[in-house]
């Protein structure tokens, strides 16, 4: 059968990888990848999906992040059972970390095939850039903030931000982890204990963060890969982003370790959370497509697809039990942490969209209007931690 | 009453709305006649013709074509044809088109609209014309085509909305001769809206004329001029129009300040006329100037105002005492602002009005 | 009333048994109301069933998928207490008004100009016409590219020497709104250059005339004579207009995202971001409800006045 | 020469002296090409014209740059070595997802959704337009207003419920309307109509009421008097119309992405890929060409139809 | 030329690109005067009007007024007033602010503004109108504001473009009336176009016929209609208009046929006119009647065809042989379609044209 896949992986590694799983698909089965790319992010393609589940003509498969956003549609029905594809491959041994099935499943029952882990502990750093500046290459946020000064003398933007609000929102989360510590990200964010979101570790990252935002007026771009660029040329200095940024390096074909290097946690606090993409299958009623999805949603699992897929979108892959097959330096920091068990939830999986909108809303707000005080951000922030579910 | 009615209306109302436009209208129209609505801008001529002509419904009452009740049917079936100030003819089509638009509507055959066409033109003398479009006609050949169009369709009823009113006066006057001349030919039932009553007078069998909705008098054009039922009609006909002087009448005499006027020779509505308040409407082209105001039964004298030299004829404006006062005179006559003349009225041809009703005395 | 009865007939006033009987009121001129049917029913069923379906769902909490589970008012507080909500009314108010004033502005003056009978009055007319022929798209891509500090205009002027030069709308919070402004301008302004056109064109050549007699100066003219006598073209005019500024989207989108910051954000986006981002359904729903509740407070009254006054029946 | 200015004008022939004149003005007053007026007039118009084409300038040359060059100059120098691979690239070898088709992948998708879009919602706009305007029954105006305050609804507002109607519908005729062209060319009627339909309204009520009048006398009925009457006179607002849908369908991104499959996404879906997939550095060549290509079929029909446009509006849209 | 000229135009010439609509015109108009620029439609009337009021530039020639030469000067510092045919008012002033405007744009002073506009006011008799807009006023109320605001800027000169020709009939004689008394009050001179040939002939001191560009005939009304210069004005001056009558002068005798007319009385141009094709003009109104025919100095006979009875008079349409022939007569005159009828006329109010050139012989 025809299988219509939406998502919206249209930049250059993302389009490289999803490839992979097309080229997979019509090689080892009956089955043809139609593909259903759609640019813009989430935002744009999210309503797409959604209007062709609700008007009854959806899609064979389509693209979410890991975390609550599909919870709707399970409730309501709408997409289709995997527990039977889970079980027989099971999934519940070879996914790793755990948390990442635990994401797919409600009551019980497994709803959609994880295909790939992202983290945004990332920070970014260019090599030449410090060198230019006459500092060594900081090993932690707090070794990077005193080689600003030298930065800014040299005529080098010292941190890199695109000006959308999920950068900014996400660059928060990292430095949350980073500066006020695991237990207080948790207690926020899982807990959505208000009382240390106003409490001093909070702070702390609040300061930074509004430090940050200095750090960042010189370069003033929109898009994340274009602030990736800007590492890349060496313009800037750093850039704190998930490790989707690595493909643009890859793509510039620079090594890492020699032209750029990585903090994972900023270097302050080791851990990754796992973010990542998931697929989830519709509901059609019709038996010959039901064997087709499921026919995909194992092979989105099976170790020769996820290698190629992750090698391709420089993501990690899902199952502890393959090894990439040209891995840097940076990835392998990212594997290790990940066998270590160093892992946290992502914030997608612990927040609503809701409250992340309104998060991204608050953070981008507080970015651009540099009137606003850290104190001033801290107490939004933790009223909507308050008021989230 | 053995005469055929073309057209009757019976009780017809209409509203807009709030608006009453048309208010318990009834009105008999025999065969073959020309009959003239006549009335001011606004009175509902062109309502009523709509009505006839299934354009417009009534809010109630009936209409009737030759006996047939068609107060429902479609304009198409009534066996009208009705032409337009504008002419509204079918611009994009030729002249042809325009004529055989109805018939072919109506699924005539052919050879039978080709030759009723051509009847049509020959009639109205257009063949010359047929491969024309209407854009490329004068006023005058635009309204023969839009004459055509109700021609060719065998109609018992002509309707006509001020056909005549957009063309210049020159003309206006040609096409009326050959309208008039059309119906001596066809011997149609024709109904005629026009405001203009040298139109009215001149093309009309009756003519009926409206005030609001109603109708104020149907009658000939001579009696209509000459015995006209209120002061309004009297008013209304006419061009300058009647004359009116208040006064009272005593014993049938008519009596103002010094004006004195025996109503001898004036055919009174009733045998016996009480006295009362009264106005005496006078037209000016029957107020006696020159040397026959000697032999005129009632003499007076105006104060001359304005003097229209019109060639055929002199209009003068001029003060009776404080009343205006205008009168016609021969296209030779020589009189100047600021003059005395001396006038004579003859009673006979004089209207003679109740002064609260109006009504003809 | 008695001249009307003696004058029109005599006799057999007595009513003729009416042989047709008046048809049903309904089925009168069917085929008209057939041949609406479709409008009907999009303006009853889409628009206005939409638009309840639309409050009524602003009532509850649904996220991702409408669901009937009420909450009152919430989604409306929630909406009025958010700073993002504010700022986009803020901005809409903004941009229509300056939109509004500087659309009808530019696009008379052109119109005004391309009347006084100059040549090349068709090659001007298509220049000014064009970008409407484009997406709002394609329109914010291109000026977020001009109005680019480092590409654009600003770089340009800078690189001619003048180093202290800024003109960095779209970076800069307080100006973000002229930034979208410049690009909707360029895209709108042409429609109602053609407009007003039209209009200036209906207006009695014997109105220049006279004031050239009374000798009133051509400006003046315009202002005191020519505008107020061009009241319907106006209003079409500010119909057209308000209902692009009410639905303005695409274009921030594309222009600015929003950007910097919330600086540019508008209701509409508001609107898709609650339902889509957000998969806040509810609140886009309170959201768009009060954009429509907007939309009704200027627009019914108008609306009665210029459909509804002139009835007429066939 | 005493009282007559007559014997001047009928012996003016014969008058051996005729031309002669008092001295002083005399004829058409002198102008000049330069007048202050003028300079003013012009400058306006020039400069205000530079602002309307600036936009246009910069895409048309930078889709003729390579890269390097537009990441070295500014966006107004013209292109030093002019390349025409952004426009290959643009419509043929553009990657979205998997696919490298560029923009002719939805190109003919476009003209597909186009055609019938604009034939449909022209005709339902036509036919109520005129029934609005000729044919006027008791509670007519009232759906009229209903429909213009539509015209006042963000889209985006109306995608859900939409895209249920669809479903409803579909399901209870028994065919699939979401997802299909035909549920595609639906919307885009229901969304054009309000605006189409005040045109067509208003240019039908500047037809006389009497033609309309002559042709029922005639025995044409409904659809007689709209296609043997009506619409042959209908020339400007049709083309005003189509302008108006051509215009707003071709852009159309929304539409297109929800109420189509992948694989039958118009051109904008193909062009918002583009822009909006991010490789690097844009490709702004790539992006200004792509945009260019897409504007191609609206941009063709307004520089064809400018003048009857002109005329169009003045018909519909001036006459409330 | 002791009498001061008003306006003189010398050769003056307009071009529309290739339409000459002008052509070396020349007209000289007394202080005073009222005068009639009369003439079909599209003969130039209105641009010779605009040309005086220098709102279309001529493409040569001169215009003076009061003798100063102002073929450059702009059209409010001529001197000149002007009323447009569909009167031009600002519709969303009220009639205060119409009279007002041109004033408060001349930044005369307030007190003398409205000194100005109530006594225009005054003698138009729209006081009680003066806060109304014009959309609330009726068309001759219209007409009264349009030539106040002439007025209030007291000019030498007032130019009328057709101001009459969208009223109605009755309003229309109203109106004439009061101009014609506004003229004889102001003592202005008055330019006035129309191609209504009654308000020419009752307004006018003099009458400028127009074809084509040209002047055809400057003349009272009185010679116009009783001595017409060529067959062009005798036929365009009258209403229904002149019989033509093609035959031979022999002598001075018209020989048609059977009629034989020995023009004894009749005023020739040149003492002694040689034999020569010739067509004779007799107007409607001259065509002898009744019992008078008896005493006519020639006698013919002619065949009834359309009668119109108009109130006052009536008209006849018949023939002559092949030729149409038209009368009036007397509206109590009682003739029959188809009818033969006696006629009388009178050479010496006949007019006889060259058949060739068509000048008055
Ligand atoms: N469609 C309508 N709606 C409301 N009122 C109308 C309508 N049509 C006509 N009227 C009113 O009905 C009255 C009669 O109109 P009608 O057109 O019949 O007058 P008329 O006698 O033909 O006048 P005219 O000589 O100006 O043509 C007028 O007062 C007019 O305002
Ligand atoms: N702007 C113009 N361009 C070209 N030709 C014109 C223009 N204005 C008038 N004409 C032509 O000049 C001729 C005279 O026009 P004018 O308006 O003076 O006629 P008129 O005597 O006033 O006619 P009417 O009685 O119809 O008003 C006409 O043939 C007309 O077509
Ligand atoms: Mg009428
Ligand atoms: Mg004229």
């Amino acid at each position: 059968v025809e299988m219509e896949v939406m998502h919206w992986w249209t930049s250059g590694g993302e389009a490289a990888a999803v490839a992979q799983f097309a080229e997979a698909l019509n090689n080892n089965t009956d089955n043809t990848w139609l593909d259903g790319a759609i640019a813009g992010g989430g935002d744009v393609a999210r309503p797409v999906m959604v209007s062709r589940i609700i008007g009854g003509d959806p899609p064979a498969a389509f693209q979410f992040n890991h975390g609550r956003q599909a919870e709707e549609l399970v409730e309501a029905g709408l997409l289709l059972d995997l527990t039977d594809v889970a079980e027989e491959q099971n999934w519940a041994e070879i996914i790793n970390p755990p948390s990442l099935l635990e994401a797919c499943t409600y009551d019980g029952r497994v709803y959609c095939a994880p295909v790939n882990i992202h983290s945004w502990q990332w920070m970014w750093l260019s090599n030449a850039a410090f060198e230019t500046a006459g500092v060594e290459v900081p090993q932690s946020w707090t070794e990077f903030v005193e080689t600003v000064p030298a930065l800014e003398e040299a005529g080098i933007t010292p941190l890199a931000m695109g000006g959308q609000a999920w950068q900014q929102n996400g660059s928060f989360g990292v430095m949350a982890i980073a500066l006020a510590g695991e237990e207080a990200w948790l207690a926020v964010n899982r807990d959505k204990d208000a009382e240390v979101a106003r409490g001093p570790e909070y702070a702390r990252v609040f300061e930074a963060f509004g430090a940050a935002r200095d750090y960042s007026a010189g370069l003033q771009v929109q898009d994340w890969n274009q602030a990736t660029n800007a590492v890349i040329e060496d313009t800037a200095a750093a850039q704190i982003m998930g490790d989707w940024a690595q493909g643009e390096f890859a793509l510039a074909g620079e090594v890492a370790g020699e032209d750029y290097s990585c903090l994972p946690g900023l270097g302050e606090v080791a851990v990754l959370d796992t973010g990542g993409d998931a697929f989830f299958f519709p509901v059609t009623g019709d038996p010959e497509m039901e064997a087709a999805q499921k026919e995909l949603a194992a092979l989105l699992l099976s170790p020769e697809v996820q290698v190629a897929f992750n090698s391709a979108k420089g993501s990690l892959p899902i199952r502890g039990d393959v090894d990439l097959t040209t891995v840097n330096e940076c990835t392998q920091k990212g594997l290790d942490l990940l066998a270590a068990g160093q892992t946290l939830p992502s914030g997608n999986e612990l927040l609503s969209p809701d409250t992340i909108t309104q998060l991204n809303d608050l953070m981008t707000q507080f970015w651009n209007d540099t009137s606003m005080t850290p104190a001033d951000v801290q107490e939004q922030y933790a009223q909507i931690i308050e008021s989230a579910s | 009453m053995a005469e055929q009615h073309s057209v009757e209306i019976r009780h017809l109302d209409l509203d807009f709305g709030a608006v009453k436009v048309l208010q318990d209208l009834n009105l008999d129209i025999h065969e073959g006649e020309f009959l003239v609505l006549l009335g001011s801008s606004g009175c509902g001529k062109s309502t009523l013709l709509n009505c006839i002509a299934g354009l417009l419904e009534p809010t109630d009452g009936q209409i009737f074509i030759k006996g047939r009740n068609v107060t429902w049917a479609e304009p198409s079936d009534r066996g009208i044809g009705m032409v337009f100030q504008s002419y509204a003819l079918y611009p994009q089509m030729t002249v042809r088109g325009n004529l055989s638009f109805g018939l072919k509507n109506a699924k005539v055959p052919k050879a039978e609209i080709e030759k009723r066409v051509n009847r049509a033109a020959e009639i109205l003398q257009i063949q010359p014309l047929l491969d024309r479009k209407p854009g490329a006609l004068s006023g005058g050949q635009r309204q023969r085509v839009a004459i055509g169009r109700a021609l060719v369709r065998d109609v018992d009823v002509f309707l006509f909305d001020e056909p005549l009113s957009n063309l210049d006066a020159k003309l206006r006057a040609d096409l009326r001769v050959e309208l008039k001349r059309l119906h001596q030919q066809l011997e149609n039932t024709m109904i005629y809206v026009t405001h203009d009553q040298v139109e009215a007078m001149t093309l009309a069998d009756r003519i009926a004329i409206m005030k609001g909705g109603q109708i104020m008098q149907l009658s000939t054009p001579d009696e209509i001029y000459n015995r006209p039922r209120n002061k309004y009609v009297a008013d209304f006909i006419g061009s300058p129009s009647m004359n009116f002087l208040d006064g009272h009448l005593e014993n049938h005499v008519f009596k103002r300040g010094d004006l004195v006027m025996p109503m001898t020779g004036y055919e009174f509505a009733a045998p016996k006329v009480a006295d009362r308040k009264a106005t005496i409407g006078i037209r000016p082209e029957h107020v006696i100037t020159g040397e026959l105001v000697q032999g005129a039964p009632v003499k007076s004298e105006i104060l001359v105002d304005v003097v229209e030299p019109m060639g055929s004829d002199t209009l003068v404006w001029g003060n009776m005492g404080d009343r205006p006062f205008r009168l016609r005179m021969d296209g030779n006559a020589r009189v100047k602002p600021g003059e005395r003349l001396p006038i004579g009225i003859d009673p006979s041809r004089a209207s003679l009005f109740d002064a609260s009703d109006e009504t003809r005395l | 009333m008695a001249i009307a009865d003696t004058t029109a007939t005599d006799d057999r006033v007595a009513d003729r048994p009416a042989s047709a009987k008046k048809p049903m009121r309904l089925f009168r001129n069917l085929m008209p109301k057939l041949a609406l049917t479709p409008m009907a029913l999009t303006a009853v069923v889409v628009f206005l069933g939409g638009t309840i379906w639309t409050v009524v769902y602003s009532f509850t909490s649904s996220g991702l998928l409408p669901r009937l589970d009420w909450v009152g008012l919430e989604q409306y507080d929630r909406l009025w207490s958010t700073t993002k909500w504010i700022v986009s009314i803020q901005n809409l108010a903004l941009y229509g008004f300056l939109s509004l004033i500087f659309t009808l502005v530019i696009g008379f003056t052109l119109a005004a100009m391309l009347d006084r009978k100059i040549r090349g009055e068709a090659v001007f007319r298509t220049i000014f016409l064009y970008p409407f022929a484009l997406s709002f798209i394609v329109t914010g891509l291109v000026w977020q590219w001009i109005l680019n500090p480092d590409y654009g205009v600003q770089g340009v002027v800078r690189s001619l020497g003048w180093e202290s030069f800024t003109f960095n709308p779209l970076n800069n919070p307080d100006i973000v709104m002229y930034g979208l402004l410049i690009a909707g301008l360029w895209q709108g302004t042409g429609l109602i250059m053609c407009i007003m056109l039209a209009g200036l064109r209906g207006i009695d050549e014997d109105i220049w005339k006279a004031t050239r007699v009374d000798g009133i100066g051509t400006v003046k003219t315009y202002v005191q004579v020519i505008i107020p006598m061009m009241r319907p073209v106006f209003v079409t005019s500010v119909v057209l207009i308000a209902s692009g500024i009410i639905k303005l989207y695409d274009l921030v989108v594309a222009q600015t995202s929003g950007g910097p910051g919330i600086s540019s954000e508008v209701p509409a986006k508001y609107v898709m971001t609650a339902m889509f981002g957000g998969q806040n359904l509810g609140q886009g729903f309170a959201a768009s409800s009060m954009m429509l509740l907007g939309v009704v407070i200027i627009l019914v009254p108008w609306a009665f006045l210029e459909f509804g006054g002139r009835k007429k029946r066939v | 020469m005493s009282d007559i200015g007559m014997l001047n004008t009928v012996k003016a022939a014969e008058d051996p002296v005729r031309r002669r004149l008092d001295s002083g003005p005399r004829g058409a007053r002198p102008k000049r090409a330069l007048s202050r007026g003028n300079i003013i007039l012009y400058g306006t118009l020039l400069v205000v014209s530079l602002y309307y084409l600036l936009p246009l300038y910069v895409m048309i040359v930078t889709s003729l740059k390579g890269m390097p060059e537009i990441r070295a100059g500014n966006v107004f120098a013209p292109p030093m070595e002019i390349t025409f691979q952004p426009w290959v690239k643009a419509w043929a070898e553009a990657c979205t997802g998997v696919n490298c088709e560029g923009l002719s992948r939805g190109f003919w998708n476009s003209v597909r959704i186009l055609i019938p879009s604009v034939i449909l919602s022209i005709t339902i706009a036509c036919i109520s337009g005129y029934t609005l305007s000729k044919w006027k029954f008791k509670g007519s105006d009232l759906f009229f207003t209903i429909l213009i305050v539509g015209a006042f609804i963000p889209y985006q507002v109306m995608l859900y419920p939409i895209v249920i109607m669809l479903r409803e519908v579909g399901n209870t005729l028994g065919v699939q309307l979401f997802g299909s062209l035909t549920g595609l060319v639906l919307v885009h009627s229901v969304f054009g109509m309000p605006i189409l339909t005040l045109l067509f309204r208003n240019y039908f009520a500047s037809i006389p009421d009497e033609l309309f009048k002559a042709a029922r006398v005639d025995g044409a009925g409904f659809w007689g008097i709209l296609f043997r009457i009506m619409l042959p006179m209908s020339l400007p607002i049709l083309v005003v119309a189509m302008i108006l849908q051509v215009t707003g369908i071709w852009n159309d991104f929304l539409f297109g992405v929800v109420y189509t499959r992948a694989d039958s996404y118009p051109m904008t879906v193909q062009l918002n890929n583009i822009v909006n997939s991010v490789q690097g550095i844009k490709e702004y060549n790539v992006n200004m060409a792509a945009t260019l290509l897409t504007g191609l079929v609206p941009l063709f029909i307004y520089f064809v139809s400018g003048k009857l446009f002109v005329r169009g509006i003045a018909a519909g849209a001036v006459k409330g």
